[in-house]
């Protein structure tokens, strides 16, 4: 396996840990040790399964500004082929994208832009910071820029590079679906934000718990 | 080989000019505000000159022109504005703005010049004259302040309406930010200890990495 | 039975891809994460706040547009199976007939074509 | 009801063209057609363009404030990311400003080396420009060609100057990189590939059927309406005025090369295409004869109150050390002056408005990206048009966002 990934801390010095979803020993990553113990079996195996689809099959929204947008189409370009990875897809409408890249730099007047597209995509969603501008604002200290888009929206993946090449792009892509493939992806959540307002009907659906067929038909 | 411009303009507008020079082989004359308008509508209709491309309309601050310190940026101060108007005398004329104008035909260029006093900083604006100058003042008036008197639409160009002041003045400091959208705020953590906005001095283990407005179950 | 077994593999077809899009669809709507919110109900315009309404009328030609597409592709789905029977209709004598029946068919589809190509529908200028 | 009580049957009430209300679109900052920089505001009735409201300045990242606070060196990675798809033309563009302000020439190689750079990195804008237009038009192919391309002259661009996209490869005084050994025969060896791809985006586009009748006849310009809008390039030399700064004011080497300026006829979409494909093969004959007239010598002058000393000297004698020293942090001394130099960017005339008051950094850099009037024509070009027009007229301005906003 790579080289790159964090050291594993034992979770309770010697003693044997517990057995591992997939990949051999020294490829927990830390975030999740703890947490695979108290997820009962049948969980387990949803997670990784969609894990594992949901890694190979990223539509992402290129949200393209700047310089970084050259690199990007050489990404998705015959030579460096993105579609190699199930990346190649892009989609224009953050209903229909998983992954928001930000090419670019962000500057201020852009950001109300891109929390809207952030927050118009829908679940699962994920974000890679693609160049330097858009991890940490690059060397545009001033007035204009925003030192990076982490300070607007949650950032993922930060991919460094002014602009990166091609490959550190691949790079965090495969990063990105490392921690997908660990991520825990629960089947049937659903949450309601207090502010919507739904109409009658949606509320009286989701509320009450009905038949598999009402559920269906959704009466 | 444009000198003649400037003669051509003194002759033409004796009391207009207020000075010339030539400098590197870029011809400038600088005209009093009264009457631009009329020294730039005679350079463009006028067939022996016939400057018909406007290519620019630069504005430039002369308030630290004289006392700029030298050094790199790693001198600059970095929060501090660079000139404290409280502190240090007024600079008289502040700003000037000067036209780049060229002939396609005759392959020779001018650029005229206006100076502005920093209480009175208007300009009339040449719209009619030119439809390219319509971007161009409104870009010199979001980064200078300088008023275009008659132009049909002065607001922003390149920053947002909300933005309060002119950025390309000395006294605005480089990093003095606005925020659109409630940024999140959280030590320089690339820069370590320098002054960054969520002030100096923070261990970096107490940074964090941008997960901080991130409430747990959406990551789980 | 056995006139319908060349039928078999059709049913066998139509069994798989019900089965596939039902899977599909309940699958997604069950196994996706779903959080509701404020901004998500409103339209996406690129990233900008939605101006002017989006119910303003249209006009008129856009919907003829669509009328004579329908009208001339409903023709063309009556002249496949025709043009694929003639061979055997000619077989049993019936060509001739069957020729002339498609092309009264056409006929009157035809006239409604002049009229409305003189009505002025088809100039389609902005 | 009439007064006789029957009801006004109008023959032609049947035909009266029902009110209709325009729509305003807006095609935001972040759409794949627009660059992912300017806000259109489009107001529609049907699918004609009734009314366009651009809105820039989604790319401002203050170039010329950080440019007065960097020194005359660090300015230089600033001035690739203006027009980042040619990004050595903008840096020949700004250190010939800071030269013509010294009043200093660089070496004869480094004048060779940097047209040669800059006709590579114009091919590259091209190129770009030309997949951009295939592909928004729906002709992918053309796209993958045009990129596959860019690859091979970015792979020697990056063997030249140490990176692919934002170079910074010219100094004061000539420039940072010579050629490396074999670099040439690499050179020679892809250019026939590169003009090969470029064929192959000409024959799938120029006559096709489709692509003709989408470009041409729209966002039509007249010659001098242009210049009044302030147009240079391309788009201008479309319209058949021909102004080429390196053909009327000769910089450079310029002068010792041989090549034609295409013009279009009609200055409308479809010309302004052609154009590009046709100054993609007259750089590759500038390039060529770049390579043979290349003269033996140093790439950068000697003189050190101005250009970087040699590391041997940095590190070898305590005069390489103080020079490099002051250079560095105190920023060259460049006189005190104003001066506007201008340069062929790969958009239309690239200027740099440039005034030092004699310290280590500029005082104030204002650029002209050839960009900036170009698109605040946008709305002149697409008024009446079908909102399916207004994709490729706005791909055939080439607009960068780095250039236009800074």
């Amino acid at each position: 396996m790579s080289d790159h990934r964090l050291p594993v801390l034992k979770p309770e010095g010697n003693v044997p840990e517990s057995p591992r979803i997939g990949g051999d020993e020294n490829t927990i990553p830390v975030l999740a040790t703890r947490l695979e113990e108290s997820i009962g079996f049948f969980e387990k195996n949803l997670s990784n399964a969609l894990g594992w689809a949901r890694k190979n099959s990223i539509f992402q929204y290129p949200f393209v500004t700047a310089c970084c947008g050259m690199e990007y189409m050489s990404a998705m370009a015959g030579r460096y082929d993105i579609a190699r990875f199930g990346a190649e897809f892009p989609r224009f409408s953050p209903r229909q994208a998983d992954l928001l890249m930000i090419v670019g730099t962000i500057n201020v007047k852009q950001t109300p832009v891109l929390k809207r597209v952030y927050d118009q995509m829908t679940e699962p969603k994920w974000v890679m910071a693609f160049g330097v501008c858009a991890s940490s604002g690059g060397f545009y200290d001033n007035y204009a820029t925003v030192q990076g888009a982490d300070r607007v929206i949650p950032v993922d993946v930060y991919v460094p590079g002014c602009p990166p090449r091609p490959e550190q792009v691949l790079d965090g892509l495969k990063i990105l679906q490392d921690k997908i493939q660990h991520q825990r992806h629960r089947a049937m959540s659903k949450e309601v934000a207090p502010d919507v307002h739904l109409d009658v009907a949606a509320q009286r659906r989701l509320q009450k718990n009905r038949s598999f067929l009402g559920k269906l038909l959704g009466k | 080989m444009s000198q003649a411009l400037i003669d051509l303009v003194r002759e033409k507008f004796p009391e207009a000019v207020v000075s010339s020079h030539s400098h590197r082989g870029d011809e400038v004359v600088t005209v009093r505000r009264e009457n631009l308008v009329e020294v730039i509508g005679f350079l463009r209709n006028d067939p022996q000159t016939d400057l018909k491309l406007l290519r620019q309309i630069a504005g430039v601050d002369l308030l630290t022109y004289k006392t700029e310190m030298t050094g790199g940026a790693a001198l600059a101060s970095i929060e501090a504005p660079a000139y404290d108007m409280q502190r240090k005398p007024r600079v008289e004329p502040r700003y000037y703005v000067s036209y780049n104008l060229y002939s396609i035909t005759k392959h020779h260029s001018l650029r005229v010049r206006v100076e502005l006093r920093s209480d009175d900083v208007k300009v009339p604006s040449i719209t009619s004259l030119y439809r390219t100058a319509d971007w161009w003042e409104r870009y010199v008036y979001d980064m200078f302040g300088v008023e275009f008197t008659g132009h049909p639409n002065l607001t922003r160009i390149l920053m947002y309406p909300e933005f309060q002041g002119f950025p390309l003045r000395k006294d605005y400091p480089v990093r003095k930010r606005q925020p659109l959208v409630p940024e999140l705020d959280f030590p320089d953590l690339v820069r370590g200890p320098g002054p960054g906005p969520g002030g100096a001095g923070v261990p970096m283990s107490q940074t964090h990495v941008g997960r901080q407005n991130v409430d747990p179950s959406t990551y789980d | 039975m056995d006139y319908l077994s060349p039928y078999i593999p059709i049913l066998v077809l139509l069994l798989i891809t019900g089965v596939l899009c039902t899977a599909i669809g309940v699958l997604a709507t069950v196994l996706g994460p779903k959080r509701i919110t404020a901004i998500k109900e409103t339209a996406f315009e690129c990233g900008s706040p939605t101006t002017g309404d989006p119910h303003a009328r249209h006009s008129v030609k856009f919907y003829l547009v669509a009328l004579l597409f329908i009208v001339f592709d409903i023709e063309s789905v009556f002249i496949y199976p025709w043009g694929a029977l003639l061979r055997d209709l000619h077989g049993e004598g019936l060509g001739w007939f069957a020729y002339f029946e498609m092309l009264s068919f056409m006929a009157t589809l035809a006239l409604g074509l002049v009229y409305v190509w003189r009505k002025g529908a088809l100039e389609f200028n902005l | 009801m009439t007064e006789s009580g029957l009801p006004d049957t109008d023959p032609l009430a049947l035909e009266a063209e029902i009110p209709t209300s325009p729509m305003t679109v807006n095609l935001g900052p972040s759409h794949p057609a627009m660059h992912g920089t300017v806000r259109l505001v489009v107001t529609l009735d049907g699918e004609t363009i009734v009314e366009a409201i651009p809105e820039i300045g989604f790319l401002h990242r203050g170039f010329s404030k950080s440019s007065e606070n960097s020194t005359w060196h660090q300015v230089l990675p600033y001035t690739d990311r203006l027009n980042y798809v040619s990004p050595i033309l903008n840096n020949t563009g700004y250190i010939m400003g800071v030269e013509k302000l010294i009043g200093l020439k660089p070496t004869e190689r480094a004048e060779y080396l940097r047209v040669l750079g800059g006709e590579i990195s114009r091919i590259c804008d091209h190129l770009t420009c030309i997949g951009a237009i295939g592909l928004e038009l729906g002709a992918f192919t053309t796209f993958l060609y045009a990129m596959e391309a860019r690859e091979l002259l970015w792979d020697r661009i990056a063997e030249l100057c140490g990176a692919r996209v934002t170079v910074s490869w010219t100094r004061i005084g000539g420039v940072a990189t010579d050629m490396p050994a074999g670099w040439e025969e690499h050179l020679r060896g892809c250019l026939p590939r590169v003009l090969e791809l470029t064929n192959e985006v000409d024959t799938l586009l120029t006559r096709n059927r489709i692509f003709v009748d989408r470009t041409r006849g729209i966002g039509v310009l007249s010659g001098d309406e242009a210049i009044d809008w302030g147009f240079t390039g391309p788009c201008l030399r479309a319209t058949g005025v021909n102004y080429d700064v390196r053909k009327a004011h000769p910089y450079s080497v310029y002068d010792r090369m041989d090549f034609e300026i295409p013009l279009g006829t009609r200055g409308d979409t479809y010309d302004r295409y052609v154009l590009r494909l046709e100054e993609i093969r007259q750089s590759h004959r500038i390039i060529l004869q770049c390579l043979d007239q290349m003269p033996p010598g140093p790439i950068i002058i000697d003189d050190w109150r101005y250009a970087l000393p040699p590391k041997k000297e940095v590190f070898g004698s305590i005069e390489g050390v103080m020079a490099h020293f002051k250079l560095i942090m105190e920023g060259m001394q460049v006189p005190a002056g104003e001066v506007y130099v201008y340069t062929e960017g790969a958009n239309g005339e690239l200027g740099f408005h440039i005034v030092s008051n004699g310290k280590g950094k500029p005082y104030a850099i204002q650029v002209r990206g050839p960009g900036f009037p170009i698109l605040s024509a946008l709305p002149r070009l697409i008024k009446g048009h079908a909102v399916a027009d207004l994709i490729p007229i706005f791909d055939s301005i080439n607009m960068i966002g780095g250039e236009v906003e800074q």
